[in-house]
């Protein structure tokens, strides 16, 4: 088994090496198969760990060590991967979700003049994700952390000569590498303490630590998950994100790595929970980043930024969950979200592709009739983000909702939050879907769609699609809280539900009821409202103006930080940097001139001069001999 | 004892006269603007100082100061100063007024200093000075102490005398072959 | 020693040295600077005359007849370069002597 | 010829090399290749050596001890620690690659250029090896002649001015070791390093340590950096910034922290500050520089910096992870000189303004800058990142601000080095970049690969130095003993 | 009857050398025939520098114990030897750059010539060994005169004439002041032999005697002069520019050397009593020669004045080790000598050299790009300029070292500062002669074009201006050895 987690982990990573280093030598084509079988493998051997792991019964995670990567004295983190439930349940969400996006995107990209470069970012991709998922400690879960963050960096600029790409890209490197600061410093408390990152030492070190200090070493922790999970206040970077290729947000921004926050969670649980405010925190991010995202995306006109905000608040919920205690149920949602989320992005890539890379709903309006399939399979994925039975979402999700309500007095206002929040996912969502698939084909549609040829997409497209769809549907139905869990279960040894987060039978129905129910009005609204167009949207113009600049987010940042870094930059080169560290040279050598041209005057070239100073300096040496004797 | 005393009275006398006669000739040699009567303000100035040497019992250096210097050397300058011909249109002085007064003042210091000295020391091991006997800067003597004690300075000097005439040909004699070449000088 | 001590020897000898110093120091003519110099070289011998005669012994002496002659040979080498001066028609002024500088 | 006299070979034999190059009348190429030959075998030298060193045990290896001239006790005393094993690998490393640029762009006047890259070459090596406080400051003056020639003559248009600072600048700082040595050494009554008993006077400490950190540079002591870094030719700017800086960290570890115990721990906090100044404002500057010259010249100052404050940090991480940061940045300053050469070579400038778009078409370039670019700024799995994460945990254990600083100079990083590779290699074309300008070439590609291949295995397997640097990998023990 | 002393030839056989072949020099300049003079004199002079080496190095070798021969006049010691061993070598790279560089429009005195340096070469030579009062006088005014005549033999050129005039007027002024002084000091102690002079201050408590340290004010101002110190330097840069180039290379290095070891030995062996009065004057002598040197030479253009300048300095850093009066600054004295006589001598022959391709004064701007058209001389000259420097390419850096160690264990901490400042003012003409030579752009290049035709072949300036390189890098390596030759002369010396 661990063999397959070694596998699992290598194999994307040699593929980016070999087609690195084949280049050219490689066709377009077989870059992309090339890529695609890595991932797959990658996946076989997730499959096989798992397997293993089900074999050596799931209690003992087990953990091989390559060879010590760094080592300072006692301080001797190595180059290990775990193998235990929570890692495998990723792994295989990982490597399987990113096969299918991988498979997909060699119909996505085709034709694009650097398709090699795209598939070795995304089997790097791949691999720092794993690294992530599979270190054997927190300096290699840091170091997946920071590769996922670069190849999200690479893979969002993808397209360099678009300056809002670039731009985008630096904004989520930098944020995140915000994030990964955090977590250093948190290691570095951790370091200072125990002199080691394993998970169990670390652990154990927590629960011995005085409270503050926990507290710090668990925000710093949660600084890192919500820069790279696109909480508020770290979020800005993932609507920008949205610029680089449809697969890619399906991927990264949607299935994989913006969840990794949620796993950090869980897999730190043991620290978080020793400081429970610091968790509680997460929650409150979490309930607020659903409702505000939910809000926002009411307001969006680009597809794209409508389902990353989406994203976000459905991460929201994980946080939510997680912070809350019920983490496998976190988990569970993160894996259904990976499934419907995707599902989405790649349905709506299908449309983008059919209309030649258009995202403007408006303009997209009515493309459904062209892309039948498609259609199907994005109402699949709606209705399952909304959460309604027997779609995934609503397993997951409800139990989420109803863990909150368990949790003390702050558990209800969460509650509250969450339920509003369905209430809006129904809305949002659904606008999307009736402006852009149902209705008349508008012009622009039409005449990009018979110059695409009329054909809802290659096979390679569409397969991934309809097996997400499938799973979207069905991949939910693995856990139903009140009857049965085997994931919980399977969890269990890594990840314990907290006591407070086990909710009893008849909060499970309120809350599902209500969940359900509010789905289905904001659905009922959405279609009134855009399927219909009985009712007109609600004038509120400063609602909607700050909607629409996402709450003024973007320009507080510009404001509060990059503007005076660059001006201070600024005045620090105009008014210190020049005038005194590179002047101080010549300003000291000039004085010097000045000394010998001031001897260059004495030197009047008169011979009675030299004589002179020939017998003053007698006179001089003379009077100080007498004086002095 | 009359005698002693007498004589002491001379010497004073013929002190007072020889050292007034060095001092006047000194500051006309250095105040002459015409350098030829410079020249014969420092033949005095030699002879004076060959009385002083005589009342110091040299007598064999007062006469090679009145042979030698008075003789040869001076010959030597006004000879020269014929020569080039009397240069009455250099400045007495001149230059930078700063360098005016630093010369007398440091020129001063250097002479107060040794004054200063002097009578400092006067009432000490000045005052009283060996008694010396007849042979004393006799020519046999210093002939004696030339072959003996400074054999060296006696060969060195002769030396620096042929050094420098070798000098004084290269540098003063030279015009001539290039005039009879017909050569500009 | 009959007369005066050797002291006011030395003062004379001081003024003598003081004089030629000041000569050097002050005139423009390069002839009188070399007069100049044998004054203070003679102050220098007069000094030397009177040690040696309170003293009693006869390095003084000697040591002013050989400064004598190297007093002739700067002399002569001087007056050589007057009179190489001279035929270059080059103004018989030190001061003119100021091309090298600064 | 023994082992031990491997160390004296390495320092003497690109010196005599450039003296050979200077007599023999060879044709460019002839020259050319003799002259990377030599400094070839300068490494093939070290990776044998490299390959007896005896890492479990401490003290000094390889060394060997000759009279200079006994009456002040001054002696010929050379051999090598664990870390100075690595500089001196770094050094004919970086050195090999420079001189083979040499070889490629063609550069003028070839006798005289590969001498002085050869000479320069064994006075880098003498100072990581001198064992005699005497020998080392021979050698760190030794470093600045062929330094102020190669800038002077193959410089760019401000070279005068610029060669002007960093001579003097440099020369200030070692001046003032001079008199801190003679003092130093009379008074312990021995100039040999391993010999000399710690001493306590605040005076000498701060004398070599104004040396070192003008050579580092830190903060305030930087002023000849910017315009050298910009007139410099490429290669030799690489090796200013790679090579030539660290002996200066080098200098801090070896000589003011090891020898002078009592002062160390009395300035700590004023150097720990200038360290942390020099990171930050670095980093700031590199942040509106406008060429990729003056990017990279700051954050080498920054990088100085963290060097520096993981040396005092006085930690065994921060140690050990200066050691390795030296290695790491060295390599990576290097390389990142070398392409700005190349790009510019290319374009015929560094500015922003006028490049960009280069990676559309050129694979090679993009790769290779993208890649170094993103080490540099120490993205977590790589080399920088270890050592970066060692000397700020060390850091840490000091004092919590300074990590706190060091990391958030770490996100400065982030943006401007992303400015940097952006600036040239993305967004629109720039109007200088035309499309003849080709991808690099192979002998290009020979040159910067291998070093780029060394510092991704250094990723790979960082602790191959973090663990083999101090004697039994106890950095605080081997100081506190003076590397005896 | 009078029973002359016993003279012992062979403690004088190095000047006896030299004068012997003067003189043969002299008579060549009347029997040989015009065309053949130059060779032949220089050929002399060569042999008689050669010859001069030879016995000196044998009297090094012969003298263990030092003492004093003709009737007290002369010491035969170690350290006159050695001494006697650098003028001799100056005196030969001097005869061989001459032989191509003086006089060159007619052969017109060129034997005289060389006569001359060869007598002022015996006459510092027994200057370095002189015992007595009169003795240093007379063979100072020996060596000066000589050296006057020679500034001077140029006299077609006005400049070499002012030359002349100013080193004969102001060095007479300096001579008139040792000469009183020497009087006084002989008044005070009715000696003029340095032994004695020591004996009868310490016997008779003159220590501090009015005339005693009087004198000794005047001769410490004498010698100053001498040795180009500040405040007696003011004649040297125009006597170094005026005079022709190879005497100019040859005062800075040899009239250096005898000034400062004979310095040395008459404050050693004379007036060791008065030691806190003149170490700390030529401290302070050091300081304003440092300084002086130093900032008049960064504004220099002419390349002559600015290393006349420059020897200014030097002579600041060799007065370190001299004002404090220990053996250690002693043997440091004398191990700086070597390196600094060689590299002195080496630049002003480089000068020579190029003056010789220009037909003008060599300036910072017309030295453009030699470097490129001489490569040896422009190596060497780097070298000579970063050894002057005190950067590691040279025995100067050796040298600065030690005059610092002995400065620091006399306790004079701030001396070398002081020392250590100058050095890094200094660094910026050095630097700025090899940055003319090499780096200025081609348009620079073009205005300092050669007068015409390929560089004249010269073998014999390539030879000496090897020969100094060689001494000075070797002086480098060579540490130990020379440190010994110095440690064993400076035992000569009563410390």
């Amino acid at each position: 088994m661990i063999a397959g987690a070694w596998l699992c982990l290598l194999a994307p990573l040699g593929g980016a090496l070999l087609i690195t280093l084949c280049g050219t030598r490689l066709p377009r084509r077989g870059a992309a198969w090339l890529s695609t079988l890595s991932v797959f493998v990658a996946f076989a051997g997730a499959v096989w760990s798992f397997f293993g792991l089900r074999a050596h019964g799931s209690e003992h995670g087990s953990v091989s060590t390559a060879w010590t990567w760094l080592q300072s004295g006692s301080f001797r983190p190595g180059l290990s991967v775990l193998v235990d439930p929570l890692s495998t349940m990723m792994m295989l969400i990982v490597a399987g979700v990113g096969g299918l996006i991988v498979l997909y995107s060699i119909g996505y990209m085709d034709g694009d003049d650097e398709e090699r470069r795209y598939f070795v970012y995304m089997s790097l991709f791949v691999f720092s994700m794993l690294l992530l998922v599979e270190g054997g400690n927190l300096l290699l879960l840091l170091a997946g952390w920071g590769l996922v963050g670069l190849s999200s960096y690479l893979l969002i600029g993808f397209w360099h000569d678009r300056p809002t790409a670039v731009a985008a890209a630096k904004k989520a490197f930098v944020m995140n590498a915000f994030g990964d600061t955090t977590m250093a410093l948190a290691f570095f408390v951790l370091i200072a303490h125990s002199h080691s990152l394993d998970y169990a030492t670390s652990f154990t070190t927590a629960g011995h630590l005085p409270q503050t200090t926990v507290d710090l070493v668990a925000l710093g922790l949660l600084g890192g998950a919500a820069a790279k999970s696109a909480q508020i206040p770290l979020h800005t970077w993932l609507p920008d994100a949205m610029e680089g290729p449809t697969p890619v947000s399906a991927l990264i921004h949607a299935a994989t790595m913006v969840t990794a926050g949620v796993y950090l969670i869980a897999r730190t649980h043991p620290i978080f929970e020793q400081a429970r405010t610091i968790e509680l925190i997460a929650a409150g991010m979490g309930a607020l980043t659903l409702l505000v995202a939910g809000l926002v995306a009411l307001v969006q006109t680009d597809i794209k930024r409508v389902i990353a905000y989406s994203t976000m608040s459905q991460i929201g919920y994980m946080f939510l969950g997680a912070g809350i205690g019920s983490y496998a149920n976190g988990m569970f949602h993160l894996m259904t979200h990976a499934f419907f989320k995707a599902l989405l992005f790649m349905a709506a890539g299908v449309a983008i592709h059919a209309v030649a890379g258009e995202q403007d709903i408006r303009k997209l309006s009515g493309v459904g009739t062209y892309l039948p399939w498609t259609r199907r399979a994005f109402l699949a994925g709606a209705l399952a983000l909304v959460g309604l039975p027997p779609f995934a979402g609503f397993f997951s999700k409800d139990s989420i909702i109803a863990a909150a309500l368990h949790a003390h007095w702050y558990g209800v206002i969460l509650w509250v939050v969450a339920l509003a929040g369905t209430f809006l996912t129904g809305l949002y969502t659904f606008r999307l879907y009736f402006l852009v698939f149902p209705g008349e084909p508008t012009a622009f549609v039409r005449e990009h769609h018979h110059a695409h040829g009329g054909k809802e997409g290659p096979w390679t497209m569409l397969l991934p699609v309809g097996v997400l769809a499938v799973l979207s549907v069905i991949g939910g139905w693995l856990q139903f809280s009140p009857l049965w869990h085997p994931l919980t279960n399977w969890l269990e040894p890594v990840a314990r539900t907290l006591g407070v987060a086990e909710p009893t039978s008849w909060q499970e129905g309120l809350s599902s009821g209500l969940a359900v129910a509010l789905g289905l009005a904001g659905i009922a609204v959405a279609y009134l409202v855009y399927g219909r167009g009985r009712v007109a949207v609600p004038r509120l113009p400063g609602v909607q103006r700050a909607l629409e600049h996402k709450l003024y987010f973007d320009e507080a940042y510009d404001a509060l930080f990059y503007r005076p870094a660059a001006s201070l930059a600024a005045w620090t080169r105009r008014d210190f940097e020049e005038p005194v560290i590179l002047a101080a040279g010549p300003d000291l050598g000039e004085a010097a001139f000045d000394a010998g041209r001031g001897l260059r005057r004495v030197q009047t070239g008169l011979l009675r001069t030299y004589v002179l100073f020939l017998g003053a300096g007698m006179a001089v040496v003379a009077i100080v001999f007498l004086v002095v004797r | 004892m009359i005698l002693a005393s007498a004589g002491g009275v001379v010497v004073w006398i013929v002190w007072v006269l020889a050292g007034f006669a060095c001092l006047a000739s000194g500051v006309a040699v250095v105040s002459f603007s015409n350098p030829f009567y410079s020249a014969l303000a420092l033949i005095g100035n030699l002879g004076a100082l060959a009385v002083l040497y005589l009342l110091l019992s040299a007598e064999f250096v007062a006469a090679a100061q009145v042979l030698v210097y008075a003789g040869a050397v001076m010959v030597m300058f006004l000879f020269v100063i014929a020569y080039v011909g009397p240069e009455q249109e250099t400045p007495w002085v001149g230059g930078p007024g700063w360098q005016r007064v630093a010369g007398v003042l440091a020129a001063a210091a250097i002479f107060l200093e040794i004054i200063v000295a002097i009578g400092l020391k006067a009432g000490g091991r000045l005052r009283h000075s060996e008694h010396v006997n007849a042979p004393f800067g006799s020519p046999g003597w210093i002939g004696r102490l030339f072959l003996t004690d400074h054999l060296l300075a006696f060969e060195i000097t002769s030396i620096v005398l042929l050094v420098a005439a070798v000098g004084g040909v290269i540098l003063g004699a030279h015009t001539k072959r290039r005039d009879a070449l017909g050569e500009p000088g | 020693m009959l007369g005066p001590g050797v002291a006011w020897y030395l003062g004379i000898a001081a003024f003598l040295f003081g004089i030629g110093a000041l000569g050097v120091l002050l005139r423009r003519n390069p002839l009188i600077v070399l007069l100049s110099l044998e004054i203070m070289l003679n102050g220098a011998n007069l000094a030397l005359i009177a040690f040696s005669r309170s003293a009693g012994n006869g390095a003084g002496q000697i040591f002013a007849l050989s400064v004598m002659a190297v007093a002739a040979s700067e002399v002569c080498v001087g007056l050589g370069l007057v009179v190489a001066i001279n035929r270059k028609r080059l103004s018989m002024d030190v001061d003119r002597f100021s091309e090298l500088h600064g | 010829m023994t082992v031990s006299s491997f160390t004296s070979l390495l320092v003497w034999l690109p010196i005599g090399a450039a003296l050979v190059i200077w007599v023999l009348p060879l044709s460019r190429y002839a020259t050319g290749s003799l002259a990377v030959l030599v400094s070839l075998l300068e490494v093939g030298i070290w990776i044998e050596q490299a390959a007896r060193f005896d890492f479990g045990r401490g003290g000094l290896q390889f060394s060997q001890r000759g009279a200079w001239f006994q009456d002040l006790h001054v002696s010929y005393h050379v051999g090598e620690y664990g870390f100075s094993l690595w500089l001196v690998g770094l050094t004919v490393v970086a050195m090999a690659a420079c001189v083979g640029y040499g070889f490629w762009v063609g550069r003028q006047r070839p006798r005289a250029y590969f001498g002085l890259m050869l000479f320069l070459t064994g006075a880098t090596v003498g100072v990581f090896v001198a064992q005699d406080l005497l020998l080392f400051y021979a050698f760190f003056e030794a470093m600045l002649i062929p330094l102020y020639i190669l800038v002077g003559v193959w410089g760019g248009p401000g070279r005068m001015a610029a060669t002007v600072k960093l001579l003097l600048y440099t020369m200030a700082g070692s001046l003032l070791m001079l008199a801190a040595l003679i003092v130093y050494g009379l008074k312990v009554g021995t100039f040999d390093l391993v010999d000399a008993p710690p001493s306590a006077s605040r005076w000498i400490f701060l004398g070599f340590m104004f040396a070192f950190v003008i050579k580092a540079p830190l903060f305030p002591f930087h002023g000849w950096l910017p315009e050298t870094y910009r007139e410099a030719p490429p290669e030799v700017t690489a090796v200013l910034s790679g090579v030539i800086a660290k002996a200066g960290t080098y200098g801090m570890l070896r000589i003011a922290i090891a020898k002078f115990p009592e002062p160390t721990s009395y300035y700590r906090t004023l150097i720990l500050a200038l360290a942390a100044a020099a990171l930050v404002y670095g980093s700031v500057l590199a942040f509106r520089s406008t060429d990729l010259r003056g990017v990279v010249a700051y954050s080498s100052l920054a990088q100085s910096g963290l060097i520096a404050l993981g040396l005092f940090s006085g930690t065994s991480l921060g140690l050990d992870g200066a050691v390795l940061q030296m290695v790491a940045h060295g390599l990576i300053s290097t390389s990142l000189f070398l392409l700005a050469g190349m790009v510019e070579r290319r374009a015929t400038t560094d500015q922003f303004a006028l490049l960009g778009g280069m990676a559309r078409g050129r694979p090679a370039v993009a790769t290779l800058l993208m890649t170094v670019g993103i080490v540099s700024l120490a993205v977590p799995g790589s080399a920088a990142f270890a050592g970066e994460f060692l000397i700020l945990a060390g850091a840490f254990q000091r004092a919590w601000w300074w990590a706190a600083i060091g990391a958030g100079a770490i996100v400065l990083a982030a943006m401007y080095m992303l400015r940097a590779i952006s600036g040239v290699l993305h967004e629109a074309r720039g109007s200088l970049v035309r499309d003849e300008a080709l991808d690099l070439r192979t002998g290009e590609l020979a040159l910067v690969v291998p070093l780029v291949g060394v510092l991704l295995a250094l990723s790979a397997w960082p602790a191959g130095i973090s663990h083999h640097s101090f004697a039994r990998d106890a950095p605080t023990q081997a100081v506190r003993g003076q590397f005896k | 009857m009078i029973s002359t002393p016993h003279v012992d030839w062979f403690a004088l056989s190095t000047i006896l050398v030299l004068l012997g072949s003067s003189g043969l020099a002299l008579l060549g300049a009347v029997l040989v025939p015009r065309r053949a003079r130059r060779a032949f004199a220089a050929a002399v002079a060569a042999a008689g520098s050669v010859g001069g080496i030879v016995t000196s190095v044998w009297l090094y070798v012969d003298s263990a114990s030092g003492h004093r021969v003709v009737a007290d006049g002369f010491y035969r010691d170690r350290w006159t030897a050695l001494a006697q061993v650098i003028l001799c070598g100056t005196a030969l790279a001097t005869a061989l750059i001459a032989f191509e560089h003086v006089g060159r429009r007619d052969d017109e005195h060129v034997a005289e010539f060389f006569a001359l340096l060869l007598a002022a070469a015996a006459g510092m030579a027994f200057f370095v060994g002189a015992a007595n009062l009169m003795t240093l006088f007379l063979s100072l005014e020996w060596f000066s005169i000589a050296l006057y005549v020679m500034c001077a033999i140029d006299y077609e050129r006005e400049g070499s004439l002012e030359a002349g005039l100013k080193y004969l007027v102001v060095g007479s002024f300096g001579s008139a002041s040792l000469l009183f002084g020497s009087a006084l000091v002989y008044g005070a102690t009715r000696h003029i032999g340095f032994a004695e002079i020591a004996q009868s201050v310490g016997r008779g408590g003159l220590s501090d005697d009015l005339l005693l340290v009087l004198g000794l004010a005047m001769i410490v101002a004498g010698l100053g002069f001498k040795m180009s110190a500040a405040p007696f330097h003011m004649w040297t840069p125009d006597v170094y520019e005026g005079a022709p180039t190879p005497v100019t290379a040859f005062m800075a290095s040899a009239t250096k050397v005898a000034g400062l070891l004979l310095a040395l030995r008459v404050l050693q062996s004379a007036f060791p009593q008065e030691a806190h009065l003149w170490s700390w004057a030529f401290a302070g002598i050091a300081v304003a020669s440092l300084a002086v040197g130093n900032l008049a030479a960064l504004v220099q253009r002419d390349v002559k004045r600015l290393l006349a300048y420059s020897s200014i300095s030097h002579a600041g850093f060799m007065l370190i080790g001299l004002s404090v009066g220990t053996a250690l600054g002693a043997r440091a004295l004398m191990y700086y000598l070597v390196p600094y006589a060689a590299m002195g001598f080496g630049s002003f022959a480089i000068v020579a050299a190029r003056e010789r391709e220009l037909g003008q004064a060599v300036t910072l701007d017309n030295l453009a790009g030699f470097g490129w058209e001489r490569p040896f001389l422009g190596v060497a000259m780097w070298f000579f300029m970063f050894g002057f420097a005190g950067l590691p390419l040279g025995g100067g850096f050796v040298g600065k070292f030690y005059v610092f160690a002995a400065a620091y264990r006399h306790g004079w901490t701030w001396l070398v500062i002081v020392g250590v400042v100058a050095t890094l003012v200094s660094l910026y003409y050095y630097l700025g002669v090899v940055r003319a030579m090499y780096m200025r752009p081609a348009e620079e290049l073009r205005v300092a074009a050669v007068a015409g035709g390929a560089p004249a072949r010269e073998p014999l300036l390539h030879a000496s201006v090897g020969m100094a390189l060689a001494v000075s890098v070797g002086s480098l390596f060579a540490v130990q050895p020379l440190i010994d030759l110095a440690k064993h002369a400076t035992s000569s010396l009563p410390f």
